[in-house]
Parts: C-alpha cells; structure tokens; sequence
C-alpha cells in the first residue's frame, strides 16, 4: 500500500493548481463569468485542452493522456480548490468515461480528438423529473423509425446541457420506467430538430438545462453501446463521477477550511484573535477531523472507482459518498459560523465553497439514497 | 399545574386564527408558506390591516394602539401570525424602536412617531452592528457630534436588515468618546433616511437575496430632538430594546409552518414507486425534529408562564430559546432541501417576479428552488443576535455560574 | 395554562425529598442495602406508606390518596434525585394503576389497603424474551380448568419480581402469540404451587427476576379487568410508567447536571477551576438545554398520562420518551466525560446516575420504538 | 498510490490469520468476542503462544526478540491480533516499560528484565497517574529519596491497570523537588510489587470489574539499581514511552470484531415477526459506524505509510486517531445496547464463572448481559490515555497553529 504521487502525478497536480488557482480567485471576475453564456471561461477551456486535460481519461493509442483515477481525483481537487466553472465533470469525467468504455473505436476515433482539443463539449442527458435519484428510472422513449429511432421525453438538471455542442441521452428502447433493462445511450446534437433546451444557472453559480426531445430523429449508429444494455454502464459512469466529485468536495472543503484557520488567527473581537477561544479551537478539530475522514474515502473511492468487481464497487462508492457527504455539510456548515456574519455574504469566498459542497452533497445520491445502496449490497463489513 | 388552555384561551386562539386567514390575502400567505420572496408592500398591506384592527402593536400600552394582553395572549397572538404564514408586524416598528420611544421619548416624539409606526408609514431599520464589531457591540465607532442645534453623524453601520426599504434609522453613535467604559458614552438616535449624507449599499447573500446592507453616514447633519432618551446614556436604551427582541425569538410557529410544509412537500414528490413520504427513515428524521419543536414549545410556555406567574427571577429556560430555536429552523430548511434532492439545483433569482401557485417548472419542481436558498440563508440564525457561541457563554455565565 | 404547583402538591414534594433524599446519600449504605434481599430498605418503604405515598394514586374514597400524574411526577423525580431503590415503579405505578383502572370494586377492596400500608408489593409479570417492546407479544397461556385457568409461561425482567408477594401476570386465554386481543391479567401469589422464581441483580442496583409459570392454578376472580380484554389497559398503564419514569430521569438528570457543575467549579487542572475552560462550560450548556428540553416533555407526558383520547395519549407519551431517552443520554454521557476518570467508578454518584439514566433508557421502549409508535398514530404535528 | 496491500502483504496477513487461529485456544478467543471476562492465565497462556513464536514482542530489536518488520506488516499483525479476538500482548510489558528498558537501562537490566518482560513472566502495571493530576501528569507528588544505596519511595498512584495482577510496576517519582520545571526533577523507577510497604486497593469501575487500582508507596525501600536512565530525567523515558502508546490507538480491529458481532446478534435477537436486523434503520445506523470505521482505517494506513515513505514530519492525520477511534468504540458499545434492547437490565458479576458459549439464561439472553456493562466501561476510552478534550487541545495547537 502506497499513498505517494508518482512524480508525473505530482507535475500534473502542481500545473492544473497553477492554471486553475488564479483563474477564479477574483470573486467579482467569477461572477462575470458566470453570468455570461456558456457560464464559464471558453479561454481557459482551452488551457485546460493544452494542458491535456480534457484528454486525461483516453488511452494513448487514440490520442488521450492515458490518465485513470487518481489523475482525475487531482484535477477534480484542483477544481474544487478553485471554485473553477468549467464543464470537466460533464464533458470529461461522465460523457468521456461514456465514450471510452461505452463507444465503439469508430465513435471513438471521431469524438476523442474533439474532446481533447476542446472543440466539442457535451453533457449526459440523463435525469428525468420523477426519478430522483434512480439510475434506471428512465421515462423518455426511443421508438423504432426504419433503421434508427425517435426520442421523445423531458429531461432535468442536465449539467452544463445549455452549451454543450452534443448531448447524450438516455432513452428507453424496451421495458417499464424503473426496468434497469433496456436504457440506450444516443448521442445527439444539440441543435438537432426537435431538441428545445432551456438553460438557468445553479444554486453554485454553474449552468444547467431542461431538455426536452420532441419526436427527435436519430440514425442506429448514433447508440452507443449496446441497444437496451446501458444500465450497467451508467452506473459505472456515476460511481466514477461520484469519485470524482467526492475529490472536488475534498479540495473545496480543505481550501474552506485553510480560509477558516486563516479567518481564526486574524480576526479579532473583544481585543484577542477569535482562534483563542477553546469552543472555536476545538470546532475547527473537529472540521479538521471530518477533513481527513473524508480524504481517506476520497483516496479509496479513486481507488475502487476502477475495481471490475461491480458490488465491491457500489459498496466502496456508497460509502465513500455517505463519508463525503457528512464530512461535507459539517465543515461547511461550520465554516459558515465561524466566519458569522461575513459567511452568508456572496461577497466572501467562504459562501461560495458551502454552496458548492451543498450541491455535491445532492449530487449522485444523497446519504439515505446511498446507505441504501450500500444495504442492498449485502452490506459493508464483510466485503471490505 | 394544568398544561392546557383555558377555555378562554381557545376561544382567543380561535378568534385570531379566524381573522388572519379571512383578512390577510391569500396569495401573500401563499408566497411565505412557499418560502418565496415577500415584497415591502406585501409587508405594508399585512401591517395596515392588523393595525386599523389594533393587532399590529398589541405589546405597546393600550394608550397607544396596544391591548391588555397577557403574556399568554400575546405568545398565542404571536405563534397565530407565525403558523398562518402572516408576515410577522415589523419587528424593528413594533418590537424595538417603538418600545424604545415609548419609555424614553419625549410627548412630542411620541405624537410625531408613534402612529405611523404602528402604520408602518415609517418602515424603520436598526443601526446597530458595525464593521469589527460583531459581537463586540459595545465596540462601536459611529461618532455624532454636537454642533449648535444639530448633531453630525459620521460612520458606517452594517447587517443592516431591510434598509433598502426603510425611510428611517435607528442608531447608536458615540457621543463622548473619553469615556470609561466602552458602554459609556453612547445615544441613541432616531434619523430620516433621506437625509443628506446617508448611502445604503445591498450585500447579497448566499442566496442571491437582498436582505442586508452597509449603511453609511458621511456628515449626516439631524436635528436635536434626533436624540431619544439621555445624552450618552444610549446604551439603556439598547439594552432596553435587546431584551425585548428576545420576545418569540424561538420562531416556533414558523418552524411549525415549515414542518406543516414539509410533510405535503415529501407526500408530493416522487420517489421508487411512491412519494417520499412512504421512507421510514426520513419519516422517523421529521418526526425528531417536531418533537424537538414540541419541547420548545412547552419550554417557551414554560417561560410565559414563570412572567404571568411574577416571579421575580427570570425563568432560567428563557435562555436556551435562541439556541433550540435556531438548531430547529435550521434543521427544517435540511430536510427540505432532503426532499427537493437533485432538483435543489436550479437557481431563480428571488427577487424576480414568479408566479403564483406555479408549482412546476420544466427544469424540475418548483418548489424545490427555494430549498436550497432558504437552507442557505438560515445559516445566519444561529449567528445573528448574538451567535449560539455568545449565547451559550451567557447561559453558562448568568445562569450556571461558570 | 400554569405549571404552578399547589400548596399540597409543593408539600408532597417537600416531604418526599426530606425522606428519600438523605436515605441513600452514603453510596456505601446504598450498595449495602441493594445487597441484602429484599434489595431495598423495608423500614424506608413503611416511610413511604406512612406519607402515603404508597396510596397515592387510589381515590380517597377507598382509601388512597387522589393523586394525580403530577402527584406521581413529583414522587418518582424525587426517587430519581435520590436514587431510591424501593419498587415503587413496580408496586404502585403499574400494579397499582393496573388494579385502579382495570379491578372490581371487590379486588379493589381488598388490596388498595394493603398496597397503602405497606404490606403488599406486587410485581408486573409481563415481559418475555421474544417480545422485546411489543407490548401484546405474549406467549404466556391461561388454559381454562374447570371454574378457573391454567397459567403455562416464562416471564423476564419482572421488576422486583423476586421479593413481591403477589404477581400481575399477563397471559394469553385467545389469540395468537402477538394479537392484541385475548390477553388477559391474573393476580398470582407469588409462593402459588408451580410459580418459579430467579431473583437477580440489574445493572443500575435495583432488582428483577425471571419468573416461570409451571401448570399454576388460578381462579377465575384471580382475573383482573375483563377476559382477553386486558390489552388497552396494558398500553394506558404503561404509558402512564413511562409518564413515570421520564419524571424519575429527569429528577436523577438534574442531579446529575448539578453534581457536574458542582465538579466543574472545584476540581482543579493547571492550576484553574476546569469549569473555566470554554468547551467545558458549553458542554455544561448544552447538558442545561437537554435537562430543561426534557423538563418540558416531562411536564408533558404527565398532562397527557391521563388523557383519555388514547391515540392522543400514546403520541404524547411517545414524542416524551424519545426526548427523554435522548436528553438522559446525552446528559449521562457529557457527565461522566467531564468528571473524568472519577465519572466510572461505582465510588461516586454521577456514574450511578448515568447507570441509572441508561437503564430508563431501555425502558418500555426506546427511541427507534417510539418513534415508530408515533409514525403509526399518523405523525404529530397534526395531532398536537 | 496504490491502495491495495502487496502480494506479499496478503500473504503474511493469512498467515498470521492462520497462525492465530490455530495457536490461540478458541475458549478465550471467544470469551474476548463475548465481551466476557478474560482472566490473567488467559492473558499469559496467550502471550507465551506468541513468544514462543517471536510475535509477542516484533516492535523490540531484533537482537532481543523483536522482528524486523516494516510498519506496515506491525498494523497488519496488530489488526489481525485484534480483530480475531485474541488478547494483545500485555502492552504494559510490550510497548511501553519493554522499549523503555531497551532505550535507556543498562545491559544488566536489559538482561535480566527483558526476557520475563516478553515471556510475561514479570507483570507489569504503568504507575503514572496520581489523584488530583489527572491530565496534568507532570504535577505529580510521589517522592524518591536517595538513602544510602536505596532509593525510598512515597506516594500513591492511580488508575493503575490489572495492578492486581501485576508483579512489577514501572512508576514516576520527584526526585528533585526544587526543579525549575514540573517536568525537571522527575525520575523512573522499576519496582518489585512484593517490595515491603506497596499495597494495592481495588477501584470498582461502573460495570461492576475490577480494572484498576490505587497503589500505596508507604517507605518503600528498592535498590539503586530500580532507577532506569538518568536521574531526575525520567521525564524523557515518559515521553518516549507515551509516543509509543500512541500505535494503534484507533483500535481499528477490535471495532471490526465488535462490529462483526453486531451483525451476528442482530440477526439472533427477535424483533417482530424477525430479527431486529429487519429494521432498515438499525441497519443504516450500523452502516453508518461500518463507514466511519472504514475511512478511520484507511486514516491509520496513510499515516502508517507516511512512516515507511520516511517523511520527516509525522502525518497531522494521525492525531485524530485517538479521537475517531474511541467515538467508534463507542458507538459500537451503543449499538449492542440497543441490540439487548429491555434484557440489558440483568447484571451478572463480569468476574464470576460463565460457562462457555451458554447463549441462553432464564432472564433473557445470555449474551445481553454484557451489553450494558461494556458501554459503561468503553465510557473510559474518550478519557484516559489524555481526554478526547486534551487531544483537541493539542491537535489545535500543535498541528492547525491555533
């Protein structure tokens, strides 16, 4: 057992911190961004395409960096650090993991490049209104038409599906809505006829979409993967996100948590640094302690985000999360309180990472969702 | 002991009830039950209609628009506006500034003032907090000086609730700046926001709302009778007005209103084959909340009782209704946001216009949206008015003797 | 509404505490007494008949003292402050309101006198091993016999069960082992031919004992209440125990919260008084707010112990016990922290209060039962 | 990084699996999973398995006994000792006073006390604690004075573990008690129990055993040669030794056990028409400590292999070990109370004879008789070894800068 970064782990780490760090240290720039479409900086878009980036989960042979877990889990960390509002986990970590373990070398070969170099985006179409948060709950349908098929169907919270250039979305081609059978993938253009998007911004200042696909026509080739077999697909996709979100909750948490240190040692009331009070002093071991909890299952869920063994996997995942999740609102929430008043305030940075440790908490699976999860499994302690 | 109400109670408790919902217009209930933005005139028209029937100022003197309540009138007066999702009367009119002028003004600030803050013709804000101080009130740096019949204000105040809607201020500001103790030398001052030299700037809070402000006062010249109460002597008056801002500070019947909520909300949204509701686990978390709130609930009338009852001492559970409280609402707002799940993310802008009774929205349910927000924004219960840190540092001062 | 006392309530109280609270004041004499059978200290128990404690739930016509649940509240916070050992909860409490509200005015004469001088004790024989909380989970048989039945069961955890001198037994005369209906209550001397007894310590000093029925032979006016009947006045008696015991834990709570102030204010670490340390004076705090949360529901389930709209009753009593169980835990773990090594020794009083607490804890249901008791009766915010 | 143990590392955990298994005698294994009472002939029958097998020691130098292993194959070997219930070996003799001698005695100490120290042939109990010093250990008032070849002790211990069955104890004694600093003047002694003047008086603890001791120096005459390392420096060997007792702090293995049993007897207890292991909610809030535990564990590999990777600066997640696994033990302690649900209530005195594996008593159920009586005794882990408080305290100042 080994924690250590190799040194080209460690290069990657420390060039994604410089390019993403400053980039939205400027709240007042952030929220520029954000409020222009799409949402987030195109330009350093590109950066991340030449920093390789946005080619990290392909192999080498098709033009990718050939990077697995962990390297996701340091951009992901770097991200979360930086309250950063680019697609990555739509593009690369969900519709790219798709497309690598789900496309066809055809597929493949004409989606990768574009990924990498940062000309095509995409989002995962996924999550219909009354599914919360079951996988297979999928309403929207994939009628037969001749040799390819028509969608037709709602779809909610699509992250980043207001810019993105390609969606894709799950339908179901065969089987009842909460039949884990018979869910195919379809890649489909976003400005294809029949796709109306509406887009908003999120509690955490990124963009999403509602979708609607009105009898929209796809050819065959457009699946991908299998015709009915995605379930086990998605969930793999959404244990890897899971781990990768499970990273971005640990950089923002531990990036919330230096700034509350820093807020303790500075700030002073009734003449001494509020640091010096024990009840403070012992909140901020304590947030430090849920810290910590949670970078080991961050570690452990980059770790099992690639086991083949699916249960092992869910169970690792669903435990993992339920930690972050945990470790998450407690360190937020007290943050919030330590800094008091200037805490609530969008004008403080503090805010900005509870917020978007709020939302990870709400994403994938709440805690309930994922003990239970973790129940169905057979449960834990033996497995591990 | 007999922990029931009296007949006589009943018939009051009813009668309010009965007034409210037949009264004060549905839709403004509607947006305050569904958690959604509340304007000042919504606020305006609630106050209008309890004070032309002498609710909206029930705690002052009878002399003055107020009624001979007791204190078990006045909590169930209180949790009857709270649990029928009625915007509470102006706390800043009725419940502090009003108080204020009342013990301390003088006849003609009284005449001047009094009614149309009872009419909220005046809509007041407080002056209290500063920059740096924070919990450290007495700490304050707002400085008015004496000059011929004027005072000059100079300063900055902040967390300065609803000042944007708000045509007058009331402040603290030092006015002997030698003097011993940090609590000395301080007055109190009743000023019109219009005049010269007053700048409000909104601070956003984390759920986009525009709740609080900086307020800045550059040479703000006010005339002599802006004083209320004794020169340098301020610091009565705020301890005066703090003790009352305690009153119903447990919220229980907005944590009653939210639970009411959350129950048809988890019975509304879908989840497996059935609703949320149909989840032991998450019934069995809802529950624990309302039988916190149903403690609270007997340890406030516990409180209001002991003041009926004219004990001398305070009743040492009067303390703990800030930190239950808070910890309460604050664990409503999570179960909400339990129930909204995913749907919690879309954001929409509080302020903007939305219409009523909308309940879907293609990006999700429209309801959820508040989930988030409302979360976000009772963070700050458990921080203003003195955070459950100081509170609790009170408690185990005054009360345990720690 | 008023939670004053009267003058006689308030000198009830009084007189309670000036017999009880001296008696077990010397923890040596305490685990004296609870060594020796019958575990309790008869020569206090003539005390409490004397004051009329032992009467105090009877109507004075036939003899009793009128008491209501706040007269029982006030006797059973004061056992709790003193932690008395006699089985007044056994005797008095369920026998005696079982024989109030379920016998005829013949077996009412003919024991009220003797439960009120003393004479009699009486132990409720209902618990079985594979009942756990289910109050109508009896496997216990009566088989009719001619005039009279036929007892055949086992009993656990019988409250002082070993030293009374007749038994209230619960056995099943219809049914199937957890239907409701057809359970029937049978007074039982102790010493009857076939009764079994195995008397035992319990974790907090007092005494129970597991009870065996063997072929014993009962009359049919050994029946209280009517035949098959009995489960409604099971369920009002023990809501009206748990009224009980949610009093003794919160008078054995208070004294445990003052014991620790008291220890906070003189035990000294690093040369200061450690009640001058933040945390520990929040902590203090947050055991203040506990006791003064289950005060509230104390005050509560006596109110509604009476109540007679039992759906109504069974909700209050339920939301007591959960704030109860949680108040008593917390204020027994925050004490034996803050008393350090000294807080789990037998040598000292706050551990006994916490054995104490624990064990109320357990009793007739605890938190995840109540809960689920509560979910039943359709919620609570409605109901209140 | 790669998360998973080597190849190598697997195969010597199944073998000291294996080795455990088939050497320790099942009867006290299960008596350690039962939570029951496990003598002092169980304690040295176990320790003398392992030293006949060089396992008792494998932290100690090769040259004395110990094993060349890396810190990884420690925790593997801690772990499986731990969560195959088998007792630790006496950490009185193996990690603290042995390493002690090791480090600072003197060859002829090292010979004479070293092998009866592994072999357990000499018992050893830990004389630190003193009434009224609780956490404050540096302020303790046990003298020494030099008597001509003789040291002369007085005072008295606390809180002194299995002294009853100890026979030796290591102690701290002042020996120059015009120090500068508390910390100055302190000495460490190695004592012969059956030395005339030392009694020992048991301290009852909550679940009714006998754990701990009161030990009374009244003259206590031992030779010069009692003294380990330099005089009025023993502060030193203290502070080595409590570095040491930090290793295994979290007690990740003996939870694992604990919690494997939850499981067993959740399934075994009726509940309803099942088992108590029916109810989804108990089953979640097992989960939720199997969790815990989970992330607690893989906290104690990263600091473990922080020290193999030589790093120079102990790993700060290490200092929550302490804190995160007594909160586990505990929790684990509140779950089989639950589990024993009204059967807890029985008391069984925990050092009278139980027959082995007798599941079954008439008032209730056997193994629920241990239920309550370890949750009061595991009260202890969040208190001795330094308070979960203190460990804030330090992890405040010594690793966030507070």
């Amino acid at each position: 057992m080994n924690f250590e970064l190799t040194d080209e782990q460690r290069l990657l780490r420390d060039s994604v911190d410089r390019l993403i760090g400053p980039a939205y240290d400027d709240l007042a720039h952030r929220r520029r961004i954000a409020a222009e479409p799409p949402g987030y900086s195109r330009e350093l878009w590109a950066k991340y395409a030449e920093l390789g980036l946005l080619a990290l989960p392909f192999s080498e042979e098709e033009g990718g960096f050939g990077g697995g877990p962990v390297e996701t889990m340091l951009v992901m960390e770097a991200i979360g650090r930086g309250l950063a509002l680019e697609p990555y986990l739509a593009t690369v970590v969900l519709c790219g993991n798709l497309i690598r373990l789900g496309a066809s070398a055809a597929q493949r070969e004409a989606l990768v490049p574009a990924i990498a170099d940062g000309s095509l985006t995409l989002a995962f179409a996924h999550l219909e209104r009354q599914a919360r948060y079951d996988l297979f709950d999928v309403g929207t349908y994939a009628r037969r038409q001749g040799s390819g098929f028509v969608l037709e169907g709602e779809k909610s919270v699509v992250l980043y599906g207001d810019s993105a250039t390609k969606l894709i979305v799950t339908a179901r081609t065969e089987g009842s809505r909460r039949d884990p059978q018979g869910i195919t993938l379809f890649l489909v253009d976003a400005d294809a006829p029949g796709v109306s998007r509406r887009g908003f911004a999120t509690q955490d200042g990124q963009r999403g979409a509602a979708i609607s696909f009105g009898s929209v026509a796809v050819t065959e080739s457009a699946a991908i993967g299998t015709v009915g077999g995605a379930g086990p697909l998605i969930e793999q996709v959404a244990d890897i996100a899971i781990a990768a979100i499970a990273a971005e909750a640990v950089g923002a948490a531990a990036a919330l948590h230096a700034l509350t240190l820093d807020y303790l040692k500075t700030r002073k009331q009734f003449g001494v640094p509020i640091g010096s009070f024990q009840v403070l002093q012992h909140r901020a071991v304590d947030m430090f302690t849920a810290l910590e909890q949670a970078r080991s299952m961050e570690y452990y869920a980059a770790m099992m985000a690639a086991e083949t063994d699916a249960p092992a996997r869910r169970s690792a995942i669903s435990a993992a999360k339920v930690q972050i999740n945990k470790s998450a609102r407690f360190i937020g929430q007290q943050a919030v309180q330590l800094h008091g008043g200037i805490g609530v305030t969008m004008e403080y940075r503090a805010g900005h990472y509870f917020k978007r440790l709020t939302m990870i908490e709400q994403a994938f699976g709440d805690t309930p969702y994922h003990l239970r999860r973790l129940d169905a499994g057979g449960g834990w302690l033996d497995a591990a | 002991m007999d922990l029931r109400l009296t007949r006589e109670e009943i018939a009051f408790r009813d009668e309010i009830r009965t007034f409210l919902c037949e009264n004060i217009p549905e839709a403004i209930r509607n947006r305050i039950a569904e958690g959604r933005h509340v304007g000042r005139e919504d606020y305006v028209t609630c106050q209008r209609i309890l004070n032309a029937h002498k609710l909206a100022t029930p705690n002052w003197p009878v002399a003055w628009g107020g009624r001979d309540w007791t204190p078990m009138q006045r909590y169930i007066f209180g949790e009857e506006v709270q649990s029928n999702n009625v915007p509470d009367p102006l706390p800043f009119n009725v419940a502090m500034v009003g108080p204020v002028i009342i013990a301390f003004g003088t006849e003609a600030q009284k005449q001047r003032l009094l009614p149309p803050t009872a009419n909220l013709d005046i809509w007041w804000c407080q002056g209290f907090s500063e920059p740096g101080a924070g919990s450290d009130l007495a700490s304050l740096k707002t400085r008015a000086v004496r000059d011929g019949d004027a005072w000059v204000i100079n300063g900055q105040k902040t967390w300065t609730t609803m000042a944007q809607w708000a045509n007058w201020i009331f402040l603290l500001a030092r006015t002997n700046p030698e003097a011993r103790k940090p609590q000395e030398g301080i007055s109190f001052f009743l000023v019109d926001m219009s005049t010269p030299g007053i700048t409000v700037r909104p601070i956003q809070l984390l759920d986009g709302g525009h709740e609080v402000n900086e307020v800045f006062f550059d040479n703000v010249r006010v005339p002599a009778d802006a004083l209320v109460g004794t020169e340098h002597r301020g610091w009565d008056c705020a301890k005066f007005l703090l003790a009352n801002e305690r009153s119903n500070i447990a919220r229980v019947g907005i944590s009653k209103s939210r639970l009411r909520r959350i129950r048809a909300l988890a019975r509304a949204v879908p989840a497996g084959d059935g609703s949320l509701w149909d989840d032991e686990d998450f019934r069995h978390r809802v529950l624990q909340v309302e039988i916190d709130l149903k403690a609270l609930e007997m340890t406030q009338l516990r409180v209001i009782a002991s003041e009926r009852e004219g004990s001398r001492t305070p009743n040492p559970a009067s303390s703990i209704l800030k930190i239950k409280g808070s910890e309460i609402q604050q664990a409503t707002t999570e179960l909400a946001l339990e129930i909204a799940g995913p749907f919690a993310l879309p954001y929409h802008d509080p302020e903007a216009e939305y219409p009523d009774g909308a309940n879907d929205l293609p990006e999700g349910f429209g309801w959820a949206d508040t989930a988030a927000p409302t979360y976000f924004n009772y963070r700050k219960t458990s921080i203003y008015g003195g955070s459950n840190e100081i509170q609790r540092n009170i408690i185990a001062k005054m009360v345990l003797g720690l």
